[in-house]
């Protein structure tokens, strides 16, 4: 059973298109790796499946079609976004966040406590009342996973965690994505490859807003079609 | 060198208007091209005729000085706000600055004189005003602006040179205008003075259209951080205009102190800044034109709203609010729209280049 | 021509840019590279003095104080922006003529009293902007409004903008962006010619391949930090840049 | 001595009245994005409401006040169904002008109810008062105080305490990603423009008694209201509250020390030279970008 459904997705900001007739589909479980380079429409992706951006083509969330549907409504069905950049809100503390995250439970309730949060991310247990805007990138990061985890999401998409994070708080945070992907079905947008291959068995890859490759992560094995996306199609293998 | 000096000697004697170069590699940008001056030149004529005829009958050709009196304040708040991008909620302050510096001195000093020392005044206050709230953006601008407004006001009202507090401000018996000798005493007489005056504030008017300025006045109004970066200092353009569309709001003044023969301060507050705003914005905001043709049409319409006079503020603020929501180009954008459209011009896209 | 020393940049608790030092010779061609978050626009961003930075930066030799667009730019660096940052309301011919190191005579007094004089400055800032027009292929539309052009036409617009103030460096935030590869190309040819007419370039982007291609130098960010420096062959062999974008 | 009491006491009235609108625009803001210059046409609108229910309808006073708070919060929920969707992109410069225009349209429906002239509202102490320090103190400027210190109470517990007041901080501080939360934003937008509404007509209510009726009594008092949101820096209360009392002393103190013609050029003079000096307010706060 597909748990959401995007079929013919095309998005446009003025004259540029940044998705071209894309198809994707997501079963009930396990992790999907969207890849491609800068700008190919991974982020734009997730904006028009979360209400963000207007759209054409068909988005079905577990049996119910999404076109027209406000992001708050989205979220409430519990198919959470977690935005490019963390965009946690600056001017509340840690726990703050952590509580409005709580919101898209709507009343489906449900959901990680702040507990299994911090247990998940030990740090945060240290600064429940900091002010957001003075977190690090890393922790930046692990409230705004937590922030989605609070409202039992039954389908979360992450785009780029890793983004400016160092190697080792890069690893804690996927470690914690490891798990969560156990539970709860993940839409991974991610340009650090090979972290996306540990946590994800699905792919797409994705160049000038098409998808050039849907399958198993193992079909990246060889890394030239990876190759070919992020830096473009080398004069030797340039193709039509 | 040589090359240049000829074309720009040919471009400079563009007094005669209509005279339109080909469109060669020197051709200034469009704007230089419009036969600004000849729309002038046929408004004056235009208003003239139509005046002529009614300089007799007191009543009418006192609400026409109310309309050209009012359109250099209008025409000044075009500067200030729509090129400026400044909100100046001070322009009827400012005409009160004129009206009373000018009906004070003038008994002394002669007209011509006052007015002078009026508009100065006015300009010194203009720029420091800019100065001052150089930081303020939008609405803390808007809001600083009234806060000078109201000081003003309780200036006006209060000040013993201004025959306050005891005189409420109220100032009577201004001489008309008198020019080297020249009297104005007549309504009908005052008439053609105005319409000079609004005249020689046309033509100073295009030539700052016609000019960098008002390229770099628009260009800080979208987006300042992208002029700062490309040279030009976002504040310069728009402490400039405001100070010039404040100095005709108070020439606006002193023309209604010696026009009227009374002021009181009530004729300078904060709400009548908001009836400018609206007579701008109604005339269509996006042209000079816009500021006379809102002046005219909202001294005219009190006259129709005679019989229902305490809905005037209703129907003023409905109007405004109609004007930004629904048709922000206002009269004369609807109008340049049309003449668009009558011209055929498929291939201009939006608005036309510029408007006459 | 350009100075760059220990440029680093803050946000919050966020260090953006982390003690950068980069120069440029005149004509010089230099790419910036980077994957997402690595602080390659902020790193533009600081020298062209819009985002709040410490460090130092001289341009022709002469100190500039950062945090001061007007000043760096009177000292000849002019950008374009990661989205095409152009004037709608204006003409294509008068967004370009918006830019210049020094603008005399553009307020009141020269629209009046000086007017003459004004109208030569004017004369002579159409022909520079016409110009840089024809050299980006936008000549035809000088006296259309800037509103109505497509995506790749505001970005030629906003490089034309640069050329025509008398620069002595561009800076370019991924001008490639939004552009398919023949775009790209066309983009590619534009950038050698410029530079070509003795003016340096600073191009922060993604697509290497042509970058590779014009580059006299490629320099890598990885989190705030320059990780590798050299001529484009040489760098996008290296084991630490492949790494920095595919992830360890 | 007595005299400073009592110029501190009318001070702080003047400061409690401003605050309430203050915070009714400051609150809007933060929930909707949305400046809303016609405060002055409601905080009129409340008070000639409490006038027709005390003198024409005869109800007890009491009952006319709260009927008009009632009133005004529904006129608030009717704004913001008329007002929100159109002026909710647009810039904010237009957002002020023709919510602005919005305020005069009322001070016009007010001059058609009743006419121009200035009326007075009865307080419910009438003109009693209590001698403080020697100073004799209106009972109304006490109940004026305590009301607006309950309103500011109530208002910072529900910001910082509720979910809801989180959620409003949320929307002011990135609007998107607050939406990605769930936040229910169109009904957080009728309620914020219901309580902005009831709050000025509370403050009409008590300006009421204290300054004569008239169509366009909330003008000035909405201008302070601003003023002390900009020296509030458009943040957190206890600027703003700070602000609005620093205007209010200072047109009494001005008044009572220097010349009461004068008076109020004080207050203007302290908001025009903070806003020229420090734009981003005297308590620092979140002024957002966007202003």
């Amino acid at each position: 059973m597909t748990m959401l459904s995007i079929s013919g997705l095309r998005v446009q900001y003025g004259n540029t298109v940044a998705v071209d007739g894309l198809d994707l589909p997501m079963a009930a479980s396990g992790a999907l790796a969207l890849l491609g380079a800068n700008g190919a429409g991974k982020s734009s992706t997730l904006k028009a499946v979360s209400g963000l951006v207007p759209y054409e083509g068909e988005i079905v969330f577990d049996g119910v079609s999404l076109r027209g549907m406000s992001p708050e409504r989205i979220a409430r069905l519990g198919l959470i976004h977690v935005p490019e950049g963390r965009r946690l809100f600056g001017n509340l503390t840690v726990l703050e966040n952590l509580r409005v995250g709580m919101t898209a439970r709507g009343r489906r309730g449900g959901g990680y406590s702040i507990g299994d949060v911090f247990d998940l991310f030990p740090a945060l247990r240290e600064i429940p009342g900091q002010m957001a805007w003075t977190l690090s990138g890393g922790q930046q990061q692990m409230v705004s996973i937590g922030r989605a985890l609070v409202g039992n999401p039954r389908l979360i998409m992450l785009d780029e965690p890793s983004l400016g994070l160092s190697p080792l708080v890069s690893q804690t945070v996927y470690e914690a994505l490891r798990q969560i992907a156990a539970q709860t079905p993940v839409l991974l947008v991610e340009q650090n490859f090979s972290a996306a291959l540990r946590i994800c068995d699905q792919a797409v890859v994705l160049a000038n807003g098409r998808s050039v490759y849907t399958g198993d992560v193992a079909g990246l094995e060889d890394g030239q079609l990876l190759q070919n996306a992020y830096f473009g199609p080398s004069e030797s293998s340039a193709k039509s | 060198m040589r090359r240049v000096l000829a074309s720009e000697r040919d471009q400079s004697a563009g007094a005669k208007p209509g005279h339109r170069r080909g469109k060669s590699a020197g051709a200034l940008p469009p704007v230089y091209r419009r036969r600004h001056y000849l729309t002038v030149v046929a408004f004056l004529v235009v208003i003239a005729l139509i005046g002529a005829g009614n300089t007799e009958n007191m009543y009418q050709i006192s609400v026409f000085n109310n309309a050209l009196t009012i359109s250099v304040a209008t025409v000044g708040l075009y500067f200030a706000y729509q090129l400026g991008g400044m909100f100046a909620f001070s322009q009827a302050a400012f005409m009160g600055i004129g009206a009373y510096t000018s009906a004070i001195l003038s008994p002394d000093y002669g007209f011509v004189f006052s007015a002078g020392v009026a508009l100065i005044v006015a300009a010194v206050l203009s720029y420091g005003l800019a100065f001052l709230l150089r930081n303020a953006k939008h609405m803390y601008f808007a809001i600083g602006a009234m806060a000078f407004a109201e000081i003003v006001v309780l200036v006006l009202r209060n000040w013993e040179v201004t025959a306050g507090p005891t005189g409420g401000g109220n100032l009577y018996g201004i001489a008309p205008p008198s020019v080297a000798g020249y009297e104005f005493p007549l309504p009908g007489d005052i008439f053609w003075f105005l319409l000079a005056v609004l005249g020689v504030v046309l033509l100073l008017s295009v030539l700052l259209e016609r000019s960098p300025l008002r390229r770099h006045s628009l260009a800080v109004k979208a987006i300042p951080q992208v002029t700062e970066s490309n040279g030009i200092d976002p504040r310069r353009s728009a402490m400039t205009l405001f100070t010039y569309g404040s100095t005709l709001g108070a020439l606006a003044g002193v023309l209604q102190a010696h026009s009227l023969g009374t002021i009181a301060p009530e004729s300078f507050e904060v709400g009548v800044s908001i009836n400018l705003f609206l007579m701008l914005l109604l005339g269509g905001a996006g042209s000079l034109w816009g500021g006379v043709a809102g002046a005219f049409f909202l001294t005219w319409l009190p006259e129709f709203l005679r019989p229902v006079k305490e809905y005037e503020t209703v129907v003023y603020s409905l109007l405004l609010l109609a004007v930004i929501v629904l048709f922000p180009n206002g009269i004369v954008g609807a109008i340049s729209w049309l003449a668009e459209k009558a011209r055929g011009w498929t291939g201009r896209k939006g608005k036309a280049a510029n408007h006459a | 021509m350009l100075e760059a020393k220990d440029i680093r940049v803050k946000f919050g608790g966020n260090t953006a840019v982390d003690g950068v030092t980069l120069s440029l010779d005149e004509g010089q061609v230099v790419g910036i590279v980077g994957p997402n978050g690595s602080g390659k626009t902020s790193f533009l961003n600081a020298i062209c003095g819009i985002v709040p930075a410490t460090g130092s930066l001289t341009l022709r030799g002469r100190q500039v104080p950062l945090g001061r667009p007007l000043k760096v730019r009177a000292a000849g660096l002019s950008r374009t922006f990661q989205t095409p940052q152009v004037f709608e309301d204006l003409t294509c011919v008068e967004n370009v003529m918006l830019s210049d190191e020094r603008f005399r005579r553009t307020g009141f007094l020269g629209a009046t009293l000086a007017r003459r004089a004004m109208l030569r400055d004017e004369h002579e800032r159409t022909e520079r902007a016409l110009r840089a027009l024809a050299t980006v292929g936008l000549a035809a539309l000088r006296d259309q409004l800037a509103e109505g052009l497509a995506y790749g036409q505001a970005r030629y617009l906003e490089i034309a903008r640069a050329l025509a103030g008398r620069p002595a460096v561009i800076a370019l935030d991924e001008p490639s962006a939004g552009l398919n590869a023949e775009e790209t190309k066309r983009l590619a040819d534009l950038l050698r010619s410029v530079s070509e007419e003795g003016v340096s370039l600073l191009i922060v982007d993604h697509k290497i391949e042509y970058l590779s291609r014009i580059c006299d130098r490629i320099d890598v960010l990885e989190l705030g930090r320059l990780i590798a420096s050299g001529p484009p062959e040489r760098v996008f062999k290296d084991p630490a840049v492949i790494e920095a974008y595919l992830g360890t | 001595m007595s005299n400073f009491v009592a110029l501190l006491f009318s001070g702080l009235t003047l400061g409690a009245i401003y605050t309430l609108v203050s915070l009714g625009i400051v609150i809007l803001y933060k929930a909707t994005g949305i400046v809303n210059a016609a405060q002055f046409g409601l905080v009129g609108l409340g008070a000639y409401i409490a006038f027709w229910a005390s003198t024409d309808a005869g109800m007890p006073l009491l009952v006319s006040y709260l009927l008009s708070i009632v009133v005004m919060a529904l006129v608030g929920v009717g704004l913001e169904r008329l007002t929100y969707a159109p002026l909710r992109t647009r810039p904010v410069d237009s957002v002020f002008l023709s919510t602005l225009a919005g305020g005069f349209a009322f001070v016009g429906l007010i001059v058609l109810w009743y006419d121009a002239e200035p009326r007075s509202l009865r307080s419910l102490f009438g003109l009693d008062t209590v001698t403080i320090l020697g100073a004799p103190v209106p009972k109304h400027s006490l109940f004026v105080i305590v009301v607006c210190a309950i309103a500011v109470a109530a208002l910072s517990w529900a910001f910082n305490r509720t979910d809801m007041g989180r959620q409003v901080r949320a929307l002011a501080f990135d609007r998107d990603a607050a939406r990605l939360q769930g936040i229910a934003v169109n009904r957080l937008s009728i309620i914020t423009f219901a309580l902005a509404s009831a709050m000025a007509g509370l403050a009409g209510i008590l300006l009421g008694p204290v300054a004569a009726l008239t169509p366009e009594m909330g003008l000035s008092p909405m201008l302070f209201a601003f003023g002390a949101a900009i020296i509030g820096g458009f943040g957190r209360f206890g600027g703003v509250v700070a602000g609005a009392v620093l205007l209010g002393l200072a047109e009494q103190f001005g008044g009572g020390y220097i010349s009461t013609n004068w008076r109020e050029i004080f207050p203007f003079a302290v908001m025009l030279l903070i806003i020229a000096f420090r734009p981003e307010g005297l308590f620092g706060g979140e002024a957002s970008a966007r202003l």
